[in-house]
């Protein structure tokens, strides 16, 4: 294993302390336990947005702590969930005292660890409304699974709902346009390689030299299925129709096309893999309206890329062209 | 009734201990099992966890078995995080609960903790048996457990037949396709592996059997009905 | 070799084709020869500021393109300087009347090309500056070489010349802005593992699994010293050690501090190497004023990391915190 | 004098096609070179650009062979970059320059023309002998065909003599420590390889003394002393 790294067991902090020297006008950063806060939290009289995850999916969500995005992040160890203490711990400090929204991407750890720090903050009287982000159609959905990952969408529901919360809207509002940027986007994602947990140490998947994991997770979690190495044009045809085919996308739809890399994918690649998606959605009579292109949520080194697609409407238009200030994202200010 | 054996306050705390340097020796082949239908970090969770745990363990001295059971708990809920931190957390945390106050458990107290035990990890994780988890190990040790109770066993017995059922709970964890947790992504390729949390399970049921297994640090004493 | 591509011969077309359809608002594209402008070049009245390169180092330049920094960019085949009839072509569709600077990396390729490219326009009556970037502290300088490569500080320079340029500042000092910012700029970098060019197929060089390249170059040239992996800390002792001994920083300065991925290095390794530089940095009486993080000047998906710093004076960090709108940068607007 | 041999704006095409099909043939060798002291393309930009080369060559029509040289030397500039491009465009260029307005070449020509295209390429790129470029197969080409003209050799064995002295130059830069180019950025580390410029040079001037070997396509013409 080669990374810019010393201890393992110190990644977390020190990346911690990386972005609290870089950004002290963006945020601050609190150490025990970890949770990064805008720097001028609690905003009085706005919802609160607070979210987490493990880490090494930066920018995710450290990134998009800001104006007009997040109030709060709470990183985890590298791919694993936060823990309650970090989210009463942050909930706690960015509180405006207009209640707190949490978003929690639907991984079991996530989902569980945010449920026993909602119950806490409630029990000492916080308003606390929890969305659970499921955007992944690589995952079969049934009553007999933990369901879909939440993966792309959130990126889009963390500026979208922080430019609502920006605007004052009521906590209830807020939720439900986080939940409603859900049931409008859907994401696939694809490997071309694997990825290295530092306190692992070695790959998390084995993968052939000709051979890519479609339909891959943010945490290297296998995919749908392993094939043979495509070209971009057949890699993104195949992601993109999973996308459009599952809803809620059509003829004349605009949407938000969001062409994601997983870390260890330069950005040529995904201006080629975008390219193959403007392509591929005009034949379906789809329109993209906004795009967003980067490595914003991404799987430590990872080669490979995801899609994204949002079905817009002239709110979330509004609200994504609305100024944020963050580390990760920025516009408009 | 049969002639009464229970574990002492500093049983309890050599057992944590025990466990805790089980999952160190263990953490890689936990964390594989967890590459092979996670996100290979079980081991590094739970070693974290319990690391923090022997930290911890020394400065309780209330000698309540409740008490270091909670600490455990809330200790592993706040440094494990992932799906093993609430799971395993909630785990102790029942685990004290159901022995407050005790500075001896008997065997019907062990019964009882572990039933606690394992309804608060169903209750947390809503998984079922059968659908590939932690909890294809808890419950037929919890069963086989309170079934050589009723056969008459003593708590080295017990004990045993306990983690036995754990770790034949654990390996048919192998064939099973996974319906919770991040190894239910993988549907149909989920099958064929073994669960980590199961097998975590199974260990420390093992540990529980050898630590407690009636030699010289746990106590013999007279049946005291009731 | 595994790339999100189509075939190697048409990556930089489907990528200028990717570009445009992402950011129309921003850029123009040509295809014929190769060039981005932005979209409401010429500026009447403005300096622009042209630059070029082999393609491969997303964002730089193509995405640069935009209010604040520069008017065109000419994007060569993959690590291959483009030709002077790009840059010609480039150079007069952006010229607004004020004249132009060619902003030119220390390159055999890139110098003579551009060499050519600058004849050809002044053959036509174009006025045209060239400034030659080179700050690449790895390579020995000497008059027995082809001299130092041009690497970060390039990012730094198209930025902060940019901004002037926009403040309507006239050719000779917009000029004189990119070589002070040059003669104030040190950078080295290093790398975890080797970049494929697409139309070559396989790696450029072998490292071992324990084994990194220090100094190396962005188009993955061999470096100073090929060595056993070490910590970030080491690491990045050896290479910050190497810039500030260079000259010209020195107790007391204000630097902008640039630290850079290779393409393939993931953020939170970015803000590990950070939080060593800052405390590097500190230790030797130098404040860091401005920062910038992240994969701006790319070895398409090189993992490992380059460290930039540029000795700020208040010009620098007037212009440096102007607004800019570019796919790449964005602030301020 | 020799009996005058000399060479057809036929000729001159076919050069530049089995030139064009020997570049592409050892595309993979000299990107190979390349990236043990360079950046791993010069096999890929030549290949690109006399694969352009032979798209244009056909267009022209007009049997100068001057003409002919400066379009591929035009050509080569806007379709291979790098340092080749302006480089080969600048040799191709001068030859062009060298023999404007001529529909055959003769020793003399060509001697000419290869001298022009040297003190092109060197002011261009301002290397001297030794220093790890193309110059070291060109230079010792240029003075080779010179040499064997007043040694009073004929086209053929001259040009025989050329490319024997490009293919030494080329591997006397093996030892060499570069100080132009790409590969002087390694300093003492680019000794021990051969210049993939260089190697592509050689290639041609061995391309050109077996296209104009004077067979069939070769005229031997009367002397005409002029
Ligand atoms: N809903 C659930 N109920 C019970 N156990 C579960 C559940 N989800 C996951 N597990 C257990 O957790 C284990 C994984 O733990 P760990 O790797 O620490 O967490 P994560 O999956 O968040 O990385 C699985 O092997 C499984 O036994
Ligand atoms: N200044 C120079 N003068 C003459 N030849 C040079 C010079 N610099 C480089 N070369 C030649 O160019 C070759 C490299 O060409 P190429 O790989 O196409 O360009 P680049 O180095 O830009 O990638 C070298 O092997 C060398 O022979
Ligand atoms: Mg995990
Ligand atoms: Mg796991
Ligand atoms: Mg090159
Ligand atoms: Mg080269």
């Amino acid at each position: 294993m080669k990374k810019l790294i010393n201890d393992p067991a110190d990644v977390v902090r020190e990346e911690l302390q990386g972005i609290e020297a870089a950004h002290p006008d963006l945020v601050k950063v609190a150490y025990d336990p970890f949770y990064i806060a805008r720097a001028d939290a609690p905003v009085k009289g706005k919802v609160a947005l607070v979210s987490g995850g493990g880490s090494g999916h930066e920018p995710m969500h450290g990134g998009f702590v800001g104006m007009g995005m997040l109030d709060a992040a709470c990183p985890g160890e590298v791919f694993t969930s936060p823990t309650p203490d970090q989210m009463e711990a942050a909930t706690k400090a960015v509180d405006g005292g207009s209640g707190v929204v949490h978003i929690v991407k639907n991984y079991t750890g996530d989902v569980m660890n945010f449920e026993m720090a909602a119950e806490l903050c409630r029990a000492e009287g916080a308003e606390v409304e929890s969305v659970v982000v499921d955007d992944d159609v690589a995952v079969q959905d049934s009553l007999y699974t933990a369901g879909r990952r939440g993966v792309g969408a959130t990126v889009l529901m963390e500026k979208i709902a922080g430019a609502a919360a920006e605007q004052k809207r009521p906590l209830k509002e807020v939720a439900d346009i986080c939940r409603d940027v859900n049931s409008n986007a859907r994401s696939m994602g694809m490997a071309l390689t694997s990825c290295t947990v530092p306190a692992a140490g070695s790959p998390t998947f084995e993968l052939g030299d000709d051979e890519i994991e479609m339909g891959v997770g943010i945490h290297g979690e296998p995919g749908r299925d392993r094939m043979k190495m495509k070209t971009a044009s057949e890699i993104v045809d195949m992601m993109a129709t999973a996308i459009v085919d599952d809803a809620p996308f059509s003829n004349g739809d605009q949407v938000l096309a969001f062409v994601n890399g997983m870390g260890g994918t330069p950005l040529i690649e995904l201006y080629v893999v975008y390219n193959e998606l403007n392509k591929f959605l005009a034949g379906r009579g789809i329109t993209i309206a906004r795009n967003l292109i980067g490595s914003y949520i991404t799987s430590l080194e990872m080669a490979g890329c995801s899609i994204t697609l949002l079905k817009m409407n002239d709110d979330f238009t509004r609200l994504w062209d609305a100024p944020v200030k963050t580390a990760g994202l920025r516009w408009g200010v | 009734m049969s002639e009464e054996v229970s574990v002492s306050y500093d049983d309890v705390v050599a057992l944590m201990k025990t466990y805790a340097a089980a999952i160190a020796e263990n953490k890689q082949s936990l964390t594989e099992l967890d590459s092979a239908i996670g996100d290979a970090d079980h081991g590094i969770n739970m070693d974290r966890g319990f690391q923090a745990v022997i930290g911890k363990i020394d400065t309780v001295t209330s000698g309540d078995i409740g008490a270091l059971f909670k600490t455990v708990g809330m200790t592993l809920v706040s440094t494990v995080g992932g799906a093993g931190g609430p799971l395993y957390g909630t785990l102790f945390l029942q685990l004290g609960v159901a022995t407050a106050g005790k500075d001896r458990i008997t065997a019907e107290d062990w019964s009882a903790a572990l039933t606690a035990a394992v309804s608060g990890v169903q209750a947390r994780g809503k998984a079922e048996s059968g659908d590939k988890t932690m909890v294809d190990a808890l419950i037929p040790a919890r069963d086989a457990f309170a079934a050589a109770l009723t056969d008459g066993a003593d708590l080295p017995a017990a004990l045993r037949r306990s983690a036995d059922a754990a770790e034949a709970g654990m390996t048919a964890t192998i064939p099973l396709v996974a319906r919770k947790g991040r190894a239910s992504y993988l549907g149909e390729r989920s099958a064929g592996h073994q669960d980590p949390g199961a097998t975590s399970s199974a260990l420390l049921l093992r540990t529980v059997a050898d630590a407690w297994a009636g030699d010289a640090s746990t106590t013999t004493e007279e049946a005291h009905d009731g």
